[in-house]
């Protein structure tokens, strides 16, 4: 490991911030805490109860795909959740060391086809701005970036 | 170890009522979807208070979801009761506040639902 | 940053387990947001309350000593958590990137001196069966060990 | 942005009591501090309920014993009230239950503090 200072530099711009970030092995009993995690967090960023109620309902989901599709369960895969305030928003990425997931293979389904599965994405995508996977760097297997705006 | 979902079961007005709490996620949703399958094949009625739910994710929402849609095949009752803000928050993204029937209170029974 | 899987191995034993990672500036602003990852690390680890409530009260101090004496203030200064479980002990690692701290200097009041500082040492004392510096590795400055029973 | 000490006053029977809420850290201690000098140089006895404290740090400990001890120079009088249980634990590692009056309410004023 590098020591910490380029790991969570501060951003770029003066109103830039790293508030944190989290290692946690790919585990549903893990997901309490990173949800107190997202939650202080985005307190912290001066995000509305409603924003951060999101962000935590969002980060919760995208954790969970990343249990069951990334790592397919493997309980010794790794998730890094990254918190940080870049300008206005709020930006958080989660980051695995899983294969390369296709992005077009992430299909919600059409919320008028009732079934039990397939709402995570729906949840995602109404907490934050934008959802996207940037290019992978350093091993890591994939990058989710969520954004949302300070509100 | 893992935790355990938080769950009561009464039976209220000739209804099962199972009442819900705390944090309803991918670690606990497998016994809630248990739980209910078993009272449905059981072929029971259900009335599920969500009072004391502070959080649901997808999973928890699937295993309504499924719950309900065998309860309908069997022609059995199925509703929610009490349902706090953010529980309701998530359905509503779901568009699952029109499909399931949602009660105020437990005490009118099934009510119209 | 290398890929997760070496940095939270799971560790040697059956029973050993990494619980979580957590990295911030050492900034007074990010004591609420330890303190809740402690808490609820502590509580997976099946910690009872009142334990939860001494490694809680044990890790802020810590901190704040990291904040003041280790890095002087500077807000760029990181500060690494560690929480996992080894056998039957809750094992908490501190790490910082400051310059080595001799412990020697490290001095609690006598606390039949009436004055307002130090407490916090007793503060981690009292929650921890043990508390150490453990010899500096990979480029940090300082690692203090605690640990304590889970009971 | 600083996270601003959760503090309320009032006057309670002839005295100045400050009510502390939320939790009382590094974040927070120095305004608590201010606050506290302020009101003993201002010669007023000083009742401080923590009723609303769930947590305090070291620091918050070190304003209540600097105030303390110039109240106490200043022949004025300084007592705590309403100690939950997870300061109290702090204060008695910190063997300052046996320093502080420490009242169970804030009603009777200063009692026999
Ligand atoms: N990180 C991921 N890697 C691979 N596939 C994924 C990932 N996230 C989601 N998917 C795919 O997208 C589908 C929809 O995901 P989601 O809306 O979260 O619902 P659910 O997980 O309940 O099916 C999943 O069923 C899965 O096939
Ligand atoms: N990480 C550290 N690096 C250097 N010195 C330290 C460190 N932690 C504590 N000290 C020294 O030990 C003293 C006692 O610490 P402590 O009991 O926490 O009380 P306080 O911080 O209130 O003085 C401090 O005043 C400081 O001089």
């Amino acid at each position: 490991m590098t020591g910490g200072r380029d790991v969570v530099r501060s951003g770029d711009s003066e109103s830039d911030e790293m508030v944190c970030e989290l290692r946690v092995h790919a585990l549903p009993a893990r997901l309490r805490l990173i949800r107190r995690v997202v939650g202080e967090a985005a307190r912290e960023l001066d995000c509305s109860p409603g924003v951060v109620e999101g962000l935590v309902s969002a980060v919760d989901e995208a954790c969970q795909n990343i249990i069951r599709y990334a790592y397919k369960g493997d309980p010794k895969g790794v998730i890094l959740l990254r918190i940080e305030r870049a300008g206005d928003n709020a930006v958080i990425r989660l980051i695995d060391y899983a294969e390369p997931v296709d992005p077009a293979g992430i299909q919600p389904r059409p919320l008028d086809e009732l079934r039990p599965g397939g709402l995570g994405t729906h949840l995602i995508q109404a907490a934050a701005d934008s959802v996207e996977f940037e290019p992978p760097t350093q091993g890591a297997g994939n990058i989710l970036k969520l954004v949302k705006r300070i509100e | 170890m893992a935790r355990d979902l938080e769950m009561q079961s009464e039976r209220h007005g000739g209804v099962d009522v199972l009442h819900l709490a705390g944090e309803v996620d991918l670690e606990v949703s497998s016994q809630l979807r248990r739980t209910l399958l078993e009272r449905v094949e059981g072929k029971r009625d259900l009335l599920i208070d969500l009072n004391g739910v502070s959080y649901i994710d997808s999973s928890g929402v699937a295993s309504l979801i499924e719950a309900f849609q065998r309860a309908r095949k069997d022609g059995l009752r199925f509703a929610l009761a009490r349902v706090p803000e953010g529980a309701m928050r998530v359905l509503k993204i779901a568009q699952l506040d029109r499909i399931f029937p949602i009660l105020p209170d437990i005490d009118i029974g099934f009510g119209e639902a």
